[in-house]
This record gives C-alpha cells, structure tokens and sequence, in this order.
C-alpha cells in the first residue's frame, strides 16, 4: 500500500514534469494537457483508496460540484480568460487555507496522528497565510479584470499603504511565531484564526494600490504564492507530490512574473511587494502618451502570431544597411505561413528608388513590394505593421497638421493596422525634424536598437523557438 | 513518516526542474501555461481528499469538502481551458 | 481647362510634358487636353495612345493658340512665342535667363520654371529636378560603363581575374546617390565625396565609402543645399580629389550650387594623374563642368583619359524620364489650379517660387 | 624564341594580343617579345610599360620579319603576310576563311586559328570563344540599357513607380549567361531561351527564369554545342519565340550554331509585334544575326523598335578584353612551344583542331 | 549536526547542478568548475567532521595521494584527453565497487550500524557490479585509446560473443538476486566475491569487440555507468547527495552517448549492451573507402571550433541559389571570430565569373574572395575547407589521371585542408561526370543535402547554440 | 535514515534535471562537459571518507583507503582539466 502510495507520487510528479515540459511547443503542448489530467488522476486515486478514506459520499459530492462549476467556468471568452485564472487562483488559496485551517484544528483536537513538529507548524502557517492571501487577492484581481462594480479598478493609494501593507502582514507571521513556539498554549487556537483573518486583509490591501496594466503580472506572482502553499501543505501532510507540484507552480509563476516585469521595463523587486504603486502616477495623471517598449521576444511572438505582416522599410534601413536582415526575416516568416509584404513610401530613404536599390540587392522578389496607393487600403487589415527605420513617411502629422513641414504629403497608413511595432535606435525624429504620434499609438511598441542589430535577434528568435 | 532534509531536498530539485522547464516554453504559450500550472497547483485535492474523507468531525470535513470542492473546480476548469486554447494552435 | 501641349522642337530633346497615362487622369480631372501632332513619339507615345486616354491630336499652331496653360519641357523658342496668345500660362523645365524672362513677360505670359521649384517636402511629387536628375545619375554610369575599357564588376575567369572598377562619385546629390547605387549594382567599388556634412551617412546608406576630408567650414545652407567653398576650401579640395582620382578607373561628377556656375573639382593636373583608359563623365556640364576639361556635349581624350560632358542625360531615356516629367507637371498642375481657374496666390512658396513672369512682369531673375 | 606583336590594323580594332602583364611572365619564360610602336595604346597599354616588361619595341617591319610566332588578334591583311617570312606561325583569332587560308598556306605559315580550338576542360585557360563572349554578353546589355528608352531598375519615386525591364536572352551559351548576369544586376527581370536542354539549369542558376518550349528533338551535341533544329521545329521556335518578344523591353539574341550561320530567332513578324520602345541588340550579328531585319554593324529602328547588331563587342572593353585574351594566347604558347621550339604534335587535340594551314598546306576547311 | 549534514547536502546538490548549468555557454562555463569544486568540497569537509571518522590520518594520506597522481594527470595533452577520462572513470567505478565491497563485508561482520534491508541489498549489488564493470571496461578503453601494445586495437569479434557477454553478465545478476533473497547464508560472502569477479570481467568482454572510432560513444556511456554506480552508492548509505550527483553524472553520460550516436548515424540500443561490432566489419574488410557523413550539428561544430574556414563554391551553390544562406554563414562565422575566406576557381560554376556574381549580389566583401593561386598554398594550415555543390575544380584526379577530361587544369587543394566538409546532394559526378576521391578522403566529411537546406540548418544551428 | 520512497523521488527528480541541463549545454563543450562530470560523479569520496575513516577492521579500512585515493585522484584530475580545457575559449 506505502509503495503503491509512493510509486504513484513518482509518476503523478513525472507526468506533471512532462506536462510543462510539452508546453514548450504548440506541436505537443496538447500532450501536456492530457499528461497533466492523468497525472491529476493518478493522485486523486491513489489518495482515494488509501484505507483511512471511509467518507466517499462527501468526496464524491464535492467532486461532482467542482465539475458542474468548473465546465462552465472553462467556457468563459476568451477575453475573460484572465479573470478566470484570477478566480481559480483564489479557489486555490481557499482549499490551501481550509486544509491548512482543518489540520490545525484536527492536531489540537488530538485526533490527528501527525506530531506537530516546530518545523511542520511553521509550514501550517506559512500554509495558511499563503493560501488565504492569495483567495482574497485573487478574488480581488478577478474583481478588478471583471470590473467589479464595487472594486475600484483605478489604483488606490494612500500615504503610508506600504508601511499599513508590511505591518498586517507582520503581525500575522508574528502570530504565527507565536504558536509555533508555544502550540500548546491555549490562545493558539484563537491566534490562528486571527492569522487566517490577517491574511484574508492582506490579500485585499495587496491588491488595492495596483493598476490594470499590472493586473497579469500580480496574477503571476498569485500562482507563485499559491504554488507556495501547496508546498507548505506538502510538508504538513508529509507528500512529496503536494512539494513537487507546488514547487513546479511556484516556479513557474516565478519566471512568468519575472518574463513580464522586463517586458513592461518593471524591477522584479518593485513588484514583488504590492509596492506596484509607484510607477504609476505618471500614467495617470495626464493624457500625455508614452512610448512603449516592446522585448524582442514578444515581437518575435507577436510576428509569429499574425497572418499579415507589412514592412514598411525607411531610411533607417539603409543606414544600417540591414536589408539582408530583412530578407531573412522575410524569409523565416513566410516559411511560417506569415504573408509579408513590403510598403515602399515615394519618398522613403534618401534617393529615388532607395528602398528598391538595397531590397533587391538582398533579392527580395519584386512581387512582394507594394506601393503606397496599393497597400493603404489593406492596413486596416493588417496584423502588424513593422516600421524599419521608416518615419516621416509614416508620420499622421502629414493628414493634418498644416503646421509640420510634411503637410500633405501621402503616407503609408501604419497607424491603422491592428499592431505596430516600430524599430529605430532613439527618440529621435527624421528627415523632417518633427515628433511621430504614430511611435505612441495606443497599437503601437517600439524596438529600440541598430536596425540591423534587432533584426538579427528577431531571425535568432524564430531560429531558436523552431528547434526546442 | 519523511524527514525534514528529504522533503527540503525535493522541494529544491523540484523547484529546479520548474525553473528549467519553464523558461524553455514557448512564448507564444505562456497564456495556456499559466492556466496549465493552475490546474496543477490544484493538487492541494489531494489534502482535500484525506480531510474530507477521513474519520474526521463533521466541522473538520466540512472545510475538507470545501476545500475539495474548490480544488476540482480549478482542476476541471483549468485543464479544460487550457485544452481550448492549445487547439486555437493549429497553424504550426 | 485647355491644356497645350506642344512637340518639344529643341534639339535633342526626346521627352514630353504629358504622357497617355497622365492624359487619362487628367481629363478624368475635367482637364482638356490638346496635344500636337507626334509630340510623345520620339518617347515612345504614339498618338493613337493620347487620343485613347482622351486627348485631341491636333496641329502646332492650334495647340499653341488655344490652350490656357502650355505644358513644355523646354522652353518654347522665341518662333513658338509669337504663337502663344497673351495671357497664356506656361509650364517648363528652364533656366530662367533674363533674356528669356523678358521676352517671356513680353508677350504677357504667366511663366512657371519647374527649375526653381522649392526643395520642400510638399513639392516632393513635382520636383523634376529630383525625377530628371535620377535619370541622369543612372545613365552616367551606363554612359561611364560603355566608355570604359573595362568591365565593372569582379570576374573570376579561366583567362585570369578582372578586378573591379573603381568608381568615384564626386557630389552625392539626388542624381550622384543614384550613380552610385547604379555603379555598385554593376558590381564596381564605389566611393564618394561631397561638402554636405549629411551626405556620408547617406552614402554609406547604399553601401558604398564615403571619402573624408577636414573642411572647417559648414558647407550647407538652411534648405539643404551646398554653398560655394572659400577659396582656401576650395584648393584643399582640389588637392585631396586629385589624389582620389588616381586610384579612379571612373570618376562621375554631379556636383553643383543652385544657381552658380559648377565648381571645378577636377583641375587639368588632376586628369593628368589619372590612368589611361580612365573615364570621367561630368553631369555638370550643363553649368561648365566640375573638370576644368569637359568641352560640354562632347567628348575628348586627354592623357588617355576620356572625359565625357554629356547633355540633357535624362532625354536619352525619353519614357522614363517623360513618364516621371508628366507625373510631376500634373502634381504641379494640380496645386496651380483650382475649380478650373489658375490659382495666383503668391503667398504660397511653391507658386511664388516658381512663377517668373506674369502680367508683363518679370517676377524673379 | 622570338615572338612578335604587330598592330592591329583591322578597322575598329582596339585589342592587343599581348599585355605588358603578360609580356613580363613570358619573358620570365624564356621568350623574346617585339612589339609593334602602339601596338596597346587603343588598350591603354602604352609602350613604356611594355619595355620595363622587357619587351623590345621596333617598327612593324621588323617586329613581322623577325618572329618566330607572330601573335595577333585579327588575322593579318594580305599586305602583312608579304612582310612575314615564310615558315614563321601565327596565332590569331579568325574565322577560317578558304581564301584567306589559302594565302597563308601560300607564304607557307604554320597558322592557328584560336576559333577552332576545342571547347575541352583542359583547353579553358585558352579558351578564347569565353572570354571574348564574356565581354561581349556584359556590353551588349550596357548597349541595350543605353539604347532603351527606360531604366532596367524599378524605382518607387515621388514621381510614380517606374517598372522593372523585362529582359529576354536568346541562346543562353556563355555570352548569354553573362548578359543575364548582368541584366539582373542593373535590377532587370530577366527570362531566357535556349534549345540546349542543359542550360535550363544554369539559366536558373543565375535566378532567371528559363522559358519552356517543348522540342523533341535532342538539340545537343556530344561536345555540349547546339545542333541546328529540324525546319519542323524551327517553325515551332519562332512562334514561340515571337509570343515572349511580345513582353519583353529588351531582348539580347547570342543564339549560334559553330561552323554555320546564326539560326534566325526573331522574324519581321516578331519585331512588329514588340513594344515601341523595345531593344534588340544581336550578338550574332556577326554570323548573319538571330533577327531577320539586323543589318551587321549598324543600328535600325523599327516601329520603334530598335535593332542593334554590333560588331566586335569586345574590342570596344579593349582593356580586359585584351588581358584576357593576352592569358588565352599565353596558355597556348605554353602548350605549343616545348623546349623553345614549336610542337607540332598533331595527336594532340588542341594543337590538330587549331592548326590550320603548316608546311604550304591547308589542313583544315 | 544532522541539521548541517543535509543543509551541506542542498547546498553541494545546488551547487553541481549549477556547474552544469553554466556549463551552458563558453563565457560561464568557468564559473561551473568553480562551483563544482566547492560543491565537492562541501560535500568532502560535511562528511569528514561527522564525530564517526576518527582516523583522520588515513583520509589524509589518502588524500594526498590522490592530488599526487591527479596532478599530473590533469596536465596530459589535449589529443590523450579521451584516454585520461576513460582513466578517471576506471578510478570512479573501482572507487564505487570498492566500498560496496567495504560495506558488504562490514555488514557480514556485523559491525555495521546500517540495516540491510532486500533494497539495500539489491543498490549493494548494482553498486558493485556497475563499479567494477566500469573498472575494468574503462581501463580497457583507455587502453585502447593509449594503443597500448597487449590491447588489440581492432574490434576483436566471434561468434556467439553476445551470448557470451550477456551471459556472464545474467549469471552475476543472478548471484546477486540469490544475496538478496538469503543475505545470511554462509556462501552469501563468497557469492559477493564471485559476483564482483564476473562484473571485472563482463567489463573487459563490453569492451573487446568496440572500434576505435566507438571509443567516444562508449567511454560516455561508462560515465553513465559510473554515475548509476554513485546513485546505487547513495541508496546504500542512505546520501541523497549521492544519488543526486550521481544520477546528474548518469543522465550527463546517457544525453551525450545519444547525441553521439545520432551524430554517427548509429541507433543507441546498438551500443547500450555492447552489441557494437555489428556495424564495423565493413569498414575493416577492404580498403576501399567510404563516404563518411556528417551530420549538420557535427559540421556546426566543427566550424565554430575552426580559426579559418575556406569556402570553395562551385556550380551547386548556384543551383541551389545558395548565395544569400552563405552570407549569413559568412556572417556567422566571423562574428565568433573565425577567419572565413572564398576560393574561387577560375572554372567554377557554368559561365566565366559565376561565383563573383552570386556572392556580390549577397554583397560578400571581395576581400574576401581570394583566387585560386593565392590560396592554395594556405590550404595545408586550412582548419575546414567547406566545399559547397563544387566538384571537378576540387578534383584531386585533375593532378594524376591522364585518364580523365580534367587531367591538368589546376584545381583548388581542399584535399589537403586538416579537414574537409563537402555539401552536395547525391553521389553523382560533376560537369565532366568523373568520380572525385576527395569525398572519401580520410578527413572528407560529406553533408548530403540541397546546398541552401544544409545552409539554412547550419545557420540555424548557430543561432540556437549562441542563446542558452 | 531516509525511506525509500523520498530516494527515489530524489533519484528521479535529479535526473531530470540532469537531463535538462545536460540538454542544453552548447556542442562546443561537450569534451570539458565529460571531464566535469567525471569529476562530479567521484562524490562518491563521501563513502570512501565513512569507510576509511571510522573505527573499522583494517581490512575494510583498506579498501577505503583505495577508493579514497582513486576517487581524490578523479576529483582533482576532473576539475584541473577541465577548467584547463575552458581556458582555450578566450575566443567568445
Ligand atoms: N527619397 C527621396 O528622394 C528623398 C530625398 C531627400 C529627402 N527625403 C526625405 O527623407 C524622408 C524619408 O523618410 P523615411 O521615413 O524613409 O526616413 P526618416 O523620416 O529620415 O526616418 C528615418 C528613421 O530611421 C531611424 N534610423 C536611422 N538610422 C537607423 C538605424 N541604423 N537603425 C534603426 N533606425 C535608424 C531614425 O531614427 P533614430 O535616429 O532614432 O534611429 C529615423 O527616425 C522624408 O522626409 C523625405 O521627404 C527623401
Ligand atoms: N566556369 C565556366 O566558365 C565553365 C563553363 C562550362 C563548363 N564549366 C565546367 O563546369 C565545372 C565547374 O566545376 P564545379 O565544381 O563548379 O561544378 P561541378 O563539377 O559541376 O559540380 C557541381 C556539384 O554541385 C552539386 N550540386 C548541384 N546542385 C546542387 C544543389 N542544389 N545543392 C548542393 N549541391 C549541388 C553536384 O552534385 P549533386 O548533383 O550530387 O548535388 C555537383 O557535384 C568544371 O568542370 C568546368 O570545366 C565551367
Ligand atoms: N526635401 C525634399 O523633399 C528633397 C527632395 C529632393 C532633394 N532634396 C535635397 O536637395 C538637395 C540637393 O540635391 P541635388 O541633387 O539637386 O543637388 P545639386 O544638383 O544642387 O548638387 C549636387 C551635389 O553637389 C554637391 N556639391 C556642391 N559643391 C560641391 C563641392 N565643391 N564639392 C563636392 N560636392 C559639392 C552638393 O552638396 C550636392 O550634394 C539634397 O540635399 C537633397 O537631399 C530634398
Ligand atoms: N568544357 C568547357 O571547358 C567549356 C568552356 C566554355 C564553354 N563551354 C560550353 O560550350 C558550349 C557553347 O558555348 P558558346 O557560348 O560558345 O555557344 P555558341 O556561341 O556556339 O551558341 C550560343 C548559344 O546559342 C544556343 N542556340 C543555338 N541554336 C539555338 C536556337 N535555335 N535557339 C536558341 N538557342 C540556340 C546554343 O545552345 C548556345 O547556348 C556551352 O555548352 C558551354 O558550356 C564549355
């Protein structure tokens, strides 16, 4: 029976393993999803028919509740997928809590045959406080996602709210500190609900101060927090599974928030506290629009992702003379399926025929090369605009502002696409000496660098994404 | 009955073996995985399961069903969407 | 509106104001064109083409009698003048000499010179200085190809290896850029030289090296064009082209201030110093020539070094070259008339710019 | 041995047999050179350079009656054979006429006619046909961007889009491939005809499209030549041929059969069809001409259309056309002089295909 | 005290996991010694100080000794570096069956405090087989390697040996499965000596009838073998440590052992157990020589590793329009550093100047392009002449065979580089349709393919290999 | 004293993450790979230390002792040669 228990464990965390490890390629990630199920299975099982389970109605009842719930909540929209992880989280951090709540009060019951060891009572708490704090603050993001009513989405911040934050949390572990050195002691009951209730407040005051645009981050760090309890439940009930699977979760939620913070130009530090406040105002305050950066992984992601692509080279192009690049992107997105064409602007570069001297020097078909006239009334259509040192001839001030010098003048319509993404080195204008709106787009993210140098990467990401 | 150094010894490789997998997948999948390591961290069913169906009081089973019930949800919801998504993916 | 428009009759000149295809948007545009007997045929447009996309074919004397507005390449001679009614407005690629400008206001003609249209980003879509000097850069480097006694590009062959050509391009402006993408096309090694300051990025942008030489004095006027060097800039310069010439198989020099007479940049010494068998074509000559040498519209031998003052290069690819004038005379046309009537707003840059004599007076000079 | 380098006199000869470069590694070699006064200027090879080569410099007398092997370019005028002596060899590259053979079997001189040697792997550092053809397939290209009416590029310009030329290449041996070469680095898009099925591959190889017509026929011969197509299949080839002249801008004809007149590719009819505007320039000229209406050594124009049929394309790169043919002729020397003295190994391949007239005798016809 | 033994344990663990890790990338990979050496110092002094070791003499002793041969070991020439590591894994196995056998007759004497349950019995027996396999198997590989004299060099082959190996192997299983089941019986120390008899010879048969040109492949299997011996090791003394690091080195040698056998074209279950020999006989029999394959992350090796590269392209570069792939091999290379150099034959290709055209359009510098003359006199100090779709120019017969239509013409010496790479697609002639002997050369390694589908993956390769 | 289970846990999880690291280590190090490895897999010194050291018959000390000396020799060969090899790609 042990070694049914501990061999199941194995092959429950093996599967698990296999799942994320599936995940690294849309080819087999629907692989990982079935290991993951069997693997959810074989524990269930295997803790099922563990003899000291005698209550197989109450299982059986809350298992068929979780499914009538659980499908339609599987069914939401797209768009709410967020809200839902948020809300599964919280009903994670719920049971984390509970179980912890429940073990507790069976070990003072004296009907637990676990011993309390100092080490698993710190765990217990640690289980607790991780695993409420993560139901409200789920809870709370999904609110803010879902827009609540009642939730205020905007941040709200108040002077001293991180010290507020810091001291509730404190007073919690400290609570905890206490049992753990005195389990006996007759308050421990009631100061392990008050800890249960200071981290149902935590979790709300987290998440309080933090704006939308954070909302899939904090989301991120929500996972870690609930893979950490799960952990800690691991070492309470003494299953190596419950460590594993919570460590994956935990990490996993790690990197992802991690990934994020630098794709948004975010520390991690910053974030990891609910100290998210900060950067914020500036957005706020006025309408001012701000250039937005994008990684080039996510630029990779995003090209790789689109049925239609148009480039719009510029004289920046030429200057880092990175039309062989160009051709090698062209190249890796059309084997992807990607259609790409090129928007050549009249006036694009700094001669006559630039963009097509150095295109078909790198042999770009001229098919591919689409003039202005042609291509504006497909940019609405299109996935993503790729703006490759091109600016004046992209620039929307020529519509209407009678003020720039390049009133008039017809421009590829790049500002219409679904996305934008734009490489040049600076903020810096072109030939005109004039500021681009295009660059701040709501659609729009920025690839700052060489021309050259960031095509090179965008190629190494696609090179590098096929093989693992 | 484990003890401490086997359990933190686990915690560490598992945690590895997290960081490792998970840094290699796909960017384009990082919606689904996060839905795929939700329903994962649902394996806290597992302590759902012994305190709900155990010769418990009824208090104590109560938070157990609770806590089960809320487990599987996430379990059924998360794997399934996680499933609709990845067959959004056909291109590839 | 009647649009007029004449066969050019100064010699050599192949082009046409308008082509078929201009034609058809144009009468789409509530335009009336009138165009004379065999006018696009040294260009390649038969009549038959014009009067499909609309226009009618008529002769000489009734173009010039009854249009509104002429549209020309070059300017009309003094015979075609008398023809033209008073009032008249006219649409050409001249330089406007005073002699010409006078008899111009004379006959009371609205005159436009296409020569002196501002280099403003707006009039982008008229510039025929751009448009024509793009033709020009591209057919120097044939021009420079064929008069060479040898090949471009690098061959490796089982009678021996062909080296490159060296070919160096004196003024990267609109038509020397476009000699150099040409001549790197063409496989040679390409460098450059020019006193604007932004040039070298820009030549370094079709891959070719940009010579550097210290000139201390800022070259460059507020509309991006090149001012006339001191006399001691100018002697540096001669100086340092000499010695760039010597490793030249081509030279091609397109260098010119508006308005002035072309620098010399190429002095006697200089073409001394350069390897029989040399070429060099001098797009300047219209102006004089940037080498002290060039006898414009011909060609000469010196030291075996052939230097060539070629003429009015963008008439020798008369479609290409009609099809970009026709495209910019109508972007031209298009901003002088408004509601069917010439719009005189001399507050606008571009017509003030451009309109040399109107009402009897001369406007510029 | 004493080798000797006459002028060429032949009108619009501009190549040397010899370059200074290569006059140096022969007399390395042992041999003694007498150059004709100028005998390399027209090449730009002027005579100091031949003397610090080491070669002599004389008069025309002298350098004729003295050499052991006069090399040359053209064959020698009935005037210059009397200045030889008899028993002297000749190496040039002639077309092996039965008069001409006949007077120099006459002064009994040992001659060679380049034109005949073998087209063989270990031939090719002589192979004379290729180098010359590779000069000649990269001019007639630059002729035909000069003479068309249009740019080769597509540039999108303020000024509207000017369209790529559409370049077809008749005959895609080594002077066609060259001139595809080179019509797709001017920016052209280039399509080719051959009936050698071998050469589809190739064609592509220089990423232009090769044009399928189906023949039944096996159109090659077992030395990788051309045969002359059935009247059947000929009939076929031209209407074929008449339909892709229709799109092209600008077609380079190098069709040849060796031995036999150029087969005609084009008819009257063809031409009609083509565009205003169009280009041809034959290669093959010289052998009659690929187009009906190609009248050698002159330019006409047809319905526009215009029709270049040069003689001696590569006498007018004289520089590398030169150099090369100076390597081929030095290749050859080396295989027919052993020891200081002429072999005259008829087992040999090349030295028997070449040898044309020796010891009073014609061998060859 | 306990407390610190599992703390150092983590912490060792941690530590060689990370010199792994950062073993990822030549710039990192340096740190990786680092931590391994502390990892293995931890893991040393944590064990030393455990009160039980009191003959502190001993261990020094023996300590000693060991940095006195180690020493010198290390500083053996980089061409006897297969050899000392077959060496050091011959010192593990003996290290690993030596104290299996320590702890089997400590246990039989009954002064060890361990309980031997059947499991440890059986990690007892693994242990020791799997040591003294090793043991043996690689001195005799390092033999081999060493071409010690007594040690057939040449695959020594009979019929019926499989059964034979397999055999001795069972009956030593077999002994060991008896220990386990009766771990008292009297002729159970016997047994244990016979069964650690069987395994140093069964290691001697696995090695006997293995080639040379095997020896890598092996020599990473007995690493993998070593690593199970140290994981066997841990089961028995109860050391997570050691089954950590053990199963690290055992994974470690089974990727690399695969990775080698794809690179060789060989199917790894043929080299698991020993079954070698099969494939070999063809290559002893006759001289005649053999196109020898490389796979393409074998050539990308292979010229990351070069100082220069030459490339020598023919007329298959063109046909396959292979110009564009090869600038961003160009790229490639000299970005890391190699000297890459063109040689262009005068004939290569179909027309005069061929090659010139391709690699200007690709915009390949022409100081790069180096002429047939001028290069041949370097080839001999030539790292990797990669000769891409040419033939007859690279035709050693061209020199020798008055026979063939090339006899004479000058060829370009890639035979004569320190290794050759050869991209074509088939095993057809060239142009003037003759053999070419260079592709079977000693040191002519052919890559089949279409010569832009093998760039394009070797690109890749490089892509890939610069981010992890 | 640790169960088995958790050994085998250990076991397992150390191997895939073995398997993980090992997977992405560049080509170009392979060689160096195996010496560390090599070095690596010589923890078996710990056992050695134990049976050498504690109060054991002679014997038993003895083959300790041996096994203490081939496993110093391999650790200190390991990582000496292995860091020598790495010193070669200055080049990056
Ligand atoms: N085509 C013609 O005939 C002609 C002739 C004369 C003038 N013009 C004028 O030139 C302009 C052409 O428009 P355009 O959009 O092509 O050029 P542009 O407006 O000058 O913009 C070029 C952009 O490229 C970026 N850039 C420069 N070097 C780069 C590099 N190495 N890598 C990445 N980005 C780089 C610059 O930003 P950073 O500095 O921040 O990188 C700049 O914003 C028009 O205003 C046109 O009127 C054209
Ligand atoms: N340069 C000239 O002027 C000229 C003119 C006429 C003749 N020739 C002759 O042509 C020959 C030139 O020598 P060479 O070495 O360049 O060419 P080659 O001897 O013809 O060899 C070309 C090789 O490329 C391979 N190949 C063809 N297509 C390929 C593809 N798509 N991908 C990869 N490999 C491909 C072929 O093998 P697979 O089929 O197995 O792939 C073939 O072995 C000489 O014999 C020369 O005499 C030259
Ligand atoms: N903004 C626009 O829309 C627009 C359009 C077309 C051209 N332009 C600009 O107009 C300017 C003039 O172009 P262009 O081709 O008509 O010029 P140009 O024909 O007047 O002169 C040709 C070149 O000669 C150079 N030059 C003058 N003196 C020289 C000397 N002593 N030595 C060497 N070089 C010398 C000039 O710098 C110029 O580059 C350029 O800056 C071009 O970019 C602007
Ligand atoms: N082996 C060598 O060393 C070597 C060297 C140089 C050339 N060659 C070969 O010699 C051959 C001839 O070359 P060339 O340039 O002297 O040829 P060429 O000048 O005799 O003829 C030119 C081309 O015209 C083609 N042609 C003939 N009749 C035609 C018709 N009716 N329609 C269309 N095309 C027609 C021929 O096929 C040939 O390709 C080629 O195969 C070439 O590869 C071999």
């Amino acid at each position: 029976m042990h070694l049914i228990g501990e061999l199941s464990a194995v092959l429950a965390t093996a599967l698990f393993i296999f799942a994320l490890y599936w995940m690294n390629d849309p080819k087999t990630a629907r692989h990982g999803v079935i290991a993951g199920i069997v693997g959810m299975t074989v524990a269930v099982v295997a803790t099922w028919i563990q003899p000291e389970i005698i209550h197989h109605g109450w299982i059986i009842g809350a298992i068929a509740l979780g499914f009538v719930v659980g499908v339609p909540l599987s069914r939401v929209p797209l768009t709410a997928v967020p809200q839902r992880t948020a809300l599964s989280h919280a009903f994670g951090g719920l049971a984390a809590g509970l179980v912890g709540m429940a073990e507790f009060f069976l070990w003072k019951s004296g009907s637990s045959t676990v011993a309390m060891t100092p080490f698993r009572m710190s765990a217990l708490g640690a289980e607790v406080i991780l695993g409420f704090l993560t139901f409200t603050g789920s809870l709370m993001a999904a609110g803010k996602l879902q827009e609540v009513k009642w939730i205020p989405q905007r941040p709200v911040t108040y002077p001293g709210q991180n010290v507020v934050n810091i001291g509730v949390l404190l007073v919690a572990v400290g609570l905890g500190v206490a049992v753990v050195l005195n389990p006996g002691a007759a308050w421990a009951q009631q100061a392990f609900l008050a800890i249960a209730a200071l981290a149902l407040i935590f979790g709300v005051l987290l998440i309080v101060p933090i704006g939308g645009a954070d909302m899939p981050t904090v989301i991120s760090i929500l996972n870690a927090y609930a893979g950490l309890s799960a952990v800690a439940m691991g070492f309470v009930l003494d299953s190596k599974l419950l460590v594993t699977a919570g460590a994956l979760d935990g990490s996993s939620g790690l990197i992802l928030s991690i990934i994020m913070c630098r794709a948004m130009n975010r520390s991690f530090t910053n974030v990891l506290f609910g100290a998210f406040g900060k950067a914020q105002p500036a957005a706020i305050k006025g309408e001012q629009k701000e250039w937005k950066q994008e990684s080039v992984e996510g630029a990779a992601q995003l090209l790789e992702q689109a049925r239609n692509v148009v480039i719009i080279p510029g004289y920046g192009m030429a200057v880092a003379q990175a039309q062989h690049k160009v051709r090698e992107l062209y190249d890796a997105l059309t084997k992807r399926g990607v259609t790409v064409k090129f928007a050549i602007h009249p006036v694009a570069g700094r001669m006559p025929g630039h963009m097509n001297v150095l295109l078909a020097e790198a042999n770009i078909p001229y098919s591919a090369l689409v003039e202005m006239d042609e291509i504006n009334p497909e940019m609405p259509q299109t996935d993503i605009a790729l703006v490759l040192g091109a600016n004046d001839v992209v620039n929307p001030a020529a519509r209407y502002n009678k003020g720039t010098p390049i009133y008039g003048m017809p421009i590829i319509d790049a500002d219409k696409a679904k996305t934008v993404l734009a490489v040049k080195r600076s903020k810096n204008p072109g030939f005109a000496g004039i500021d681009n709106e295009l660059y701040v787009g709501d659609n729009t993210w920025m690839l700052f660098g060489d021309a050259k140098a960031v095509l090179s990467d965008l190629v190494r990401q696609f090179g590098s994404g096929g093989i693992h | 009955m484990t003890d401490f150094g086997s359990m933190l010894f686990v915690f560490v490789l598992a945690t590895f073996i997290g960081l490792g997998v998970i840094r290699r997948v796909s960017r384009l999948l990082y919606t689904p995985l996060m839905s795929l390591t939700n329903a994962i961290s649902a394996i806290a069913v597992v302590g759902s399961i012994v305190v709900t169906g155990a010769d418990h009081p009824l208090t104590i089973r109560i938070l157990g069903a609770v806590a089960l019930f809320a487990s599987m949800t996430n379990i059924v919801s998360g794997f399934m969407i996680t499933d609709r998504m990845l067959k959004m993916f056909k291109k590839q | 509106m009647r649009i007029g428009v004449p066969k050019e009759i100064a010699p050599n000149e192949r082009r046409v104001a308008l082509t078929p295809d201009v034609v058809g948007r144009l009468t789409k545009g509530g335009f009336e064109i009138f165009l004379e007997r065999g006018a696009g045929s040294a260009a390649f447009f038969p009549d038959e083409a014009y009067t499909k996309a609309g226009a009618s074919v008529g002769d000489r004397g009734s173009v010039l009698g009854h249009a509104e507005i002429i549209l020309q390449v070059q300017a009309p001679n003094p015979e075609s003048l008398t023809q033209i009614p008073e009032g008249t407005a006219l649409v050409a690629f001249f330089q406007p000499g005073a002699d010409l400008l006078r008899q111009l206001a004379q006959r009371r003609l609205t005159a436009f010179s296409l020569v002196l249209l501002p280099r403003i980003t707006r009039a982008q879509p008229m510039d025929v200085l751009s448009s024509q000097a793009t033709v020009a850069g591209y057919k120097a480097v044939l021009l420079a190809a064929s008069a060479a006694g040898r090949v471009f590009p690098m061959l490796v062959t089982a009678a021996g290896t062909l080296s490159a050509a060296r070919v160096l391009v004196l003024g990267a402006g609109v038509a020397g850029l476009q000699a150099i993408a040409t001549a790197r096309r063409l496989g040679a090694i390409v460098s450059a030289f020019d006193v604007r300051p932004a040039v070298k990025e820009q030549v370094q942008s079709l891959g070719a090296t940009f010579l550097e030489m210290a000139i201390e004095e800022h070259a460059e006027t507020a509309g991006g064009y090149a001012k006339e060097l001191s006399e001691e800039a100018h002697k540096k310069e001669l100086v340092f082209l000499a010695g760039a010439a010597k490793d030249a198989d081509i030279v091609i020099t397109t260098a010119a201030i508006p308005g002035k007479k072309a620098p010399i940049l190429l002095t006697a010494g200089a073409v001394q110093g350069m390897k029989p068998g040399s070429v060099i074509v001098d797009l300047a000559a219209e102006t004089g020539g940037n080498c002290e040498l060039t006898q414009p519209g011909s060609e000469i031998v010196r030291n075996g070094v052939a230097i060539l003052g070629p003429l009015n290069l963008p008439s020798t690819v008369p479609l290409h070259a009609s099809q970009m004038y026709a495209k910019n005379v109508a972007a031209f046309l298009g901003h002088i008339v408004q509601d069917g009537k010439l719009r005189l707003d001399f507050e606008d840059q571009i017509i003030r710019d451009t309109c040399v004599t109107h009402a009897g007076e001369v406007r510029k000079s």
